[in-house]
């Protein structure tokens, strides 16, 4: 039981940091905005709770389990929420997704910029 | 095991920081704080095992709900002063 | 009760403020802080006395002893600069009632009261600790305090003052506590008689000399001496009158205090003498220090400012006495600290008055003052020939002190500088003469009458005062003398 | 001297340098404010480095460790860290103070507006203004 | 490091929020360094509240900073010679980490040997901060009241107008509706988070100061979302008032509540018939006192400053 909970953790970490690796590369490269925070708070989410999971069960039950627990409740809460609070801010204030035709450029030309609603 | 995790979150927060220092939107610096709020987090938790001591994940608690509270103030904060969306390049 | 003298002390101010806080009409909010005030008077009293009867008195906090817990220790020295504090605040706090009422609006009153109580505490709490670390929170208590009693100014460069007071005064504090850090690092003690024990034993380490750099620099950016004074003059100037006045009477008395703690107490004026030429270094800075405010205090036209760069001058003074190195020296920069709070702080408590009655601290305005408000004005000649060094005031004998001193180390041009300053100070003494009593008023002033008596009194008893130490030299310089054996008798002929 | 053991030290000395530099050499106010917190902060390395015993773990008493960091230095810390949030605080109000007494907080700009301040005193002082820019005021008691 | 970013550049704003990463990361480094409850305190306050206040005064100021005229000659020459000082100081330190170094010898000894038994609580932390060095601890908090004060009296906004002009300001962030749902359900958590903190901090990292602020912290979260009328109806400004006065008082009553049974100030060992239970007792309320004038004075900062921004924002257009 002890090996196989091991092995559940170290599968958990091992993907976790996988994914959070994969976003941190996507949040460097990607062209946009809003490709980053797709990059970003998808992985970060997957990356985190799987993190946070492999942790749990190396803590065993006990008052650690519970403040894991919190901790992974909080970040799946917050970290949604603050992504999706993000995009709508920069929606709002008139950031623009990338079409394709564009892409090269990096961000919205100064011009092309909606007005405010 | 948890050395790799750490090693790796680092690099993720080493990123999250170049993407902070880049720019070029004010956006991307808040998404690149909040990535970075979020890794420190998940470090905290794991330094916690590693050193042996893991019942100071209270830090870690602490972490996430400030990160959160900042990111809300910051989106606030533009909310008030959104004249100039994207005045950051320059 | 009496063994609790040495935290009553200071816990009554503390328990004060907060209580201050609590009252919803100002003007009972200021009385209840006269109270508080005269409360901690009267302690200050008992302690003196105690000090002279049994000697040094020892208080541990929390019932921990020294090393381990947080001691406070009251010997002469800070008895009698305690009994100083105490009671400049109190005398001020007197003619506070009316001229805060005039100075500033009715819903910040309570604050300047819980504020000024909380400034009490810090420096009482700063005097009578015996705790490295302790002294740290208790700087920061006042000085905060102090950045808010300054910043309630009515005009707005007391803003900016206050601004600059703040980045100052918080770099010093910082190079403070990098100072007992690294103390701390070297011996594993913040109590200031257990380092002085401790710090011989590593006194050739390079960490103490930059520990003990760090502090000098840190206590003297708080002590506003001559290079590092530049926030004093726009603080002192635009505060409330009586913020200044509390301000100048005793702030920079209890860094003076501080440095004198530190350079005798903790490190030992061996040790200071063996690895910087400090001496030198104080001697040089107060001497610039002197002549340079004092010039600038010629050509300020606002006379708060004027003094205020008088006070950058006499801080030199005291630190001239401290360069002296003798035991005699020491006693004349003690009792320059008593002296001149008595004269500043009549002085300021004056210009309050004046400024209650003509809402203005210009010199120009003061115009043909002297004979509409003929006391006020008596008591600010009073201080100021006093600052000068007339004979009969306190300023002679302090004076008179520096002067026995320098000249039994054989300081002869230092002696003549001395002098010659007190000419400088003079020149500006005249100025105010001048303008107060021998210029027509180009404005109508008629309507200007003599200051109530509740700002008279205060102001009087401080002039009172200014006289009898002039004539009466028995207490004052007898406790200075007594400080200052201890302080050398103690420390300083330890190998 | 094994230069090495003091590596913290080192770190500690160049964040309170830059910290010290903000402060001294920018005009801005708020960053001012900044700097001095960089400065403080890098004071708070300096204590808990020393308090740091290696192989120790953190001063909660626990059966299973024997060896423990330093508390004092913690102790010490976190009375600073409260005295240097409240300075913070007391200057982020003067800023905004300042910022509607002035409109700026550069701190060149500030230092204009005063010297403006200065020198009317001065001309009224000698008679250039004969208006009644200062007034008595309600004198009854 | 992040300092050095800092230096450059000249958007405050951007400013404001590395600063908020780098005292992250220093409170990661405390961590590593042992310093649990340091790491503690400096994430809530250094990473959160300073962050909150300086966000709140930016948004009143402009955002860049002007093109300063160096005098960086000068700086250099100051900066540079402080350091050199401090480095010449750290030549002849104890090494790092050392186990022999003397402060460790001399005082600290007592405290990690014997403090179970003297006062009977697992965090060596709280036991120092509350109880050997509780006098600090009061002096500490009777800082952070002085800085409400001083905030309280500059950013002072008279009543009447602020009765009138309160009901104009509209509740804030109201678009973001998952936001606020998300806030409430997590409002009672980061509270009861609070509580256990304050509590618990005999035995773990935390006490009243980290607990003050995290309870502040809820309340600012909730102000943010549902603005500043809301909130204030709850925490009054007079209540507020009156509470930092009453924490503060808490912490010296217990003192004076010690002399006046025959101990000396702040020796709680006379507060029950058993030391240790006296000194429980003393170190609950006090840390207890701790918390309530820091919660207040932090909400009490938040709210003074909000309302001097909002007031700009939409009155005085």
């Amino acid at each position: 039981m002890e090996v196989l909970f091991d092995i559940i953790s170290w599968v958990c970490l091992v993907s976790g940091s996988f994914f959070c690796l994969t976003g941190g590369i996507g949040l460097l490269r990607f062209p946009d905005f809003f490709t980053r925070i797709h990059a970003a708070s998808l992985t970060d989410t997957l990356g985190a709770s799987l993190i946070l999971v492999g942790l749990m069960f190396q803590a065993g039950w006990g008052l650690v389990f519970a403040k894991l627990l919190l901790i992974l409740m909080f970040s799946l809460l917050a970290g949604t929420t603050a992504s999706h609070a993000m995009a709508k801010a920069s929606l709002k204030s008139g950031l623009k997704p990338l079409e394709s035709d564009d892409a090269e450029k990096d961000g919205v030309p100064e011009g092309e910029r909606p007005s405010q609603q | 095991m948890y050395e790799l995790t750490a090693l790796i979150l680092l690099v993720v927060m080493g990123l999250a920081l170049v993407r902070a220092f880049l720019g070029p939107t004010l956006y991307d610096r808040i998404l690149a704080v909040n990535n970075f709020g979020t890794k420190t987090v998940l470090l905290i938790a794991i330094l916690g095992f590693l050193g042996g001591r893991p019942d100071f994940l209270d830090i870690a608690i602490v972490y996430a709900l400030i990160n959160f509270i900042s990111i809300i103030a910051v989106l606030r904060f533009f909310e008030y002063s959104s004249k100039r969306p994207m005045d950051e390049e320059s | 009760m009496i063994t609790h003298y040495p935290v009553l002390q200071v816990i009554i101010p503390l328990i004060g403020a907060p209580l201050c806080l609590l009252f919803p009409v100002p003007r009972l909010a200021g009385l209840f802080a006269l109270l508080v005030s005269s409360l901690a008077f009267l302690v200050s009293c008992g302690l003196l006395q105690q000090v002279m009867v049994h000697g040094t008195l020892v208080y541990a906090l929390g019932g921990w002893a020294a090393p381990w817990g947080i001691e406070y220790r009251i010997d002469y020295l800070n008895s009698y600069l305690l009994l100083l504090v105490s009671s400049m605040s109190t005398v001020v706090l007197i003619a506070a009632q009316s001229s805060i009422r005039r100075e500033l609006p009715q819903n910040r009153q309570t604050y300047f009261y819980t504020a000024y109580l909380l400034c009490l505490t810090g420096l009482l709490g700063i005097l009578a600790t015996g705790d490295a670390f302790n002294v740290f929170v208790f700087l920061e208590i006042s000085s905060l305090s102090s950045y808010t009693l300054i910043a309630l100014g009515t005009d707005r460069r007391a803003l900016t003052a206050s601004y600059q007071y703040l980045i100052m005064g918080t770099i010093g504090a910082t190079f403070i506590i990098i100072g007992v850090g690294l103390m701390y690092m070297m011996t594993g003690t913040l109590n200031m008689n257990d380092l002085a024990e401790r710090l011989p034993e590593v006194n050739h380490s390079r960490t103490v000399l930059s520990a003990f750099g760090f502090f000098i620099v840190g206590v003297c950016l708080k002590l506003a001496l001559f290079p590092l004074h530049l926030w004093l003059p726009n603080a002192y100037a635009f505060a409330p009158s009586i913020a200044t006045a509390f301000l100048a009477a005793t702030a920079t008395k209890v860094a003076v205090y501080v440095l004198i703690r530190y350079v005798f107490t903790v490190f030992g004026i061996e040790y200071v003498e063996s690895v910087l030429p400090l001496q030198e270094i104080f001697l040089v800075l107060g001497l610039v220090g002197i002549f340079a405010a004092s010039v600038s205090a010629i050509y300020q036209l606002n006379i708060k400012r004027l003094f205020a760069y008088s006070s950058v001058a006499q801080i030199g003074y005291m630190i001239l006495g401290l360069a002296i190195g003798t035991q005699l020296g020491l006693a004349a920069t003690l009792l320059h600290m008593f002296n001149h709070a008595l004269m500043k702080g009549a002085l300021f408590l004056a210009i309050g008055s004046v400024v209650y009655r003509i809402n203005s601290s210009q010199l120009n305005h003061m115009a043909g003052l002297g004979r509409k408000m003929p006391w006020t004005m008596a008591a600010i000649v009073i201080g100021g020939l006093s600052l000068v060094g007339v004979p009969l005031t306190v300023g002679f004998v302090s004076k008179w002190y520096l002067v026995l001193a320098l000249l039994e180390k054989g300081w002869w041009l230092v002696t003549v500088l001395v002098l010659i300053s007190s000419l400088l100070a003079l020149i500006y003494v005249w100025r105010i003469i001048e303008w107060v009593y021998f210029t027509p008023a180009r404005i109508h002033l008629s309507e200007v009458r003599e200051a109530p008596l509740s700002q008279l009194v205060p102001v009087w008893i401080l002039v009172i005062a200014n006289i009898y130490f002039g004539l009466d030299t028995s207490l004052t310089v007898g406790v200075s003398k007594l400080a200052a054996q201890s302080l050398f008798g103690l420390f300083g002929a330890a190998p | 001297m094994n230069i090495i053991g003091l590596y913290n030290y080192w770190i500690v000395v160049v964040l309170m340098a830059i910290g010290f530099f903000i402060v001294i050499a920018h005009e801005n106010l708020i960053k001012k404010l900044i700097g001095l917190s960089i400065f403080q902060t890098a004071v708070f390395f300096l204590y808990i480095s020393m308090g740091k015993v290696v192989g120790g773990t953190a001063p909660i008493l626990d059966d299973k460790w024997h060896l423990y960091s330093n508390p004092l230095p913690h102790v010490l810390i976190l009375t600073a860290i409260v005295v240097g949030i409240s300075t913070t605080a007391v200057g982020l109000a003067l800023v905004v103070r300042i910022q509607e007494a002035y409109g700026s907080i550069e701190e060149h700009e500030i230092q204009t507006l005063n010297a403006q301040d200065q020198i009317e005193c001065q001309l009224e002082a000698y008679g250039f203004m004969k208006n009644n820019a200062f007034s008595v005021k309600s004198l009854d008691e | 490091m992040t300092a050095l970013a800092i230096t450059r550049m000249n958007d405050l704003f951007a400013v404001v929020m590395l600063s908020g990463i780098y005292s992250l990361m220093s409170a990661g480094f405390f961590l590593d360094l042992d310093a649990v409850d340091v790491a503690f305190t400096e994430a809530s306050v250094g990473a959160g509240i300073s962050t909150l206040l300086m966000l709140a005064s930016l948004k009143m100021v402009k955002r860049y900073e002007g093109k300063t005229k160096y005098k960086p000659m000068l700086a250099l020459g100051v900066v540079g010679a402080t350091a050199l000082l401090l480095i010449y100081g750290t030549l002849d330190m104890p090494h790092f980490g050392s186990a022999d170094a003397p402060i460790h010898q001399h005082v600290a000894p007592r405290y990690i040997n014997d403090s179970m038994a003297e006062v009977g609580v697992p965090n060596i932390v709280t036991s120092i901060l509350a109880s050997y060095r509780g006098y600090d601890t009061l002096g500490e908090t009777l800082v952070i009241f002085t800085a409400g004060i001083g905030v309280m009296s500059l950013l002072r906004v008279s009543r009447e107008t602020k009765d009138q002009q309160q009901k104009r300001v509209p509740a804030d962030m109201q678009q973001q509706i998952i936001l606020r749902i998300v806030a409430k359900m997590m409002l009672p958590l980061i509270l009861l988070f609070a509580l256990y903190v304050q509590f618990h901090g005999d035995y773990g990292p935390g006490g009243g100061f980290q607990a003050g602020v995290i309870f502040a912290a809820g309340i600012i979260l909730y102000t943010m979302l549902f603005g500043l009328s809301t909130a204030r109806l709850v925490f009054k400004s007079s209540l507020l008032q009156k509470l930092t006065a009453v924490g503060v008082l808490l912490y010296a009553g217990v003192g004076v509540a010690c002399m006046l049974l025959g101990g000396n100030f702040l020796d709680y060992n006379v507060l029950r018939h058993d030391p240790v239970h006296g000194q429980h007792l003393g170190i609950l309320l006090v840390e207890l006192g701790v918390g309530i004038t820091v919660a207040t004075v932090m909400i009490t900062l938040f709210f003074k400053f909000t309302w001097r921004t909002v007031k700009h924002k939409y009155i005085e257009q």
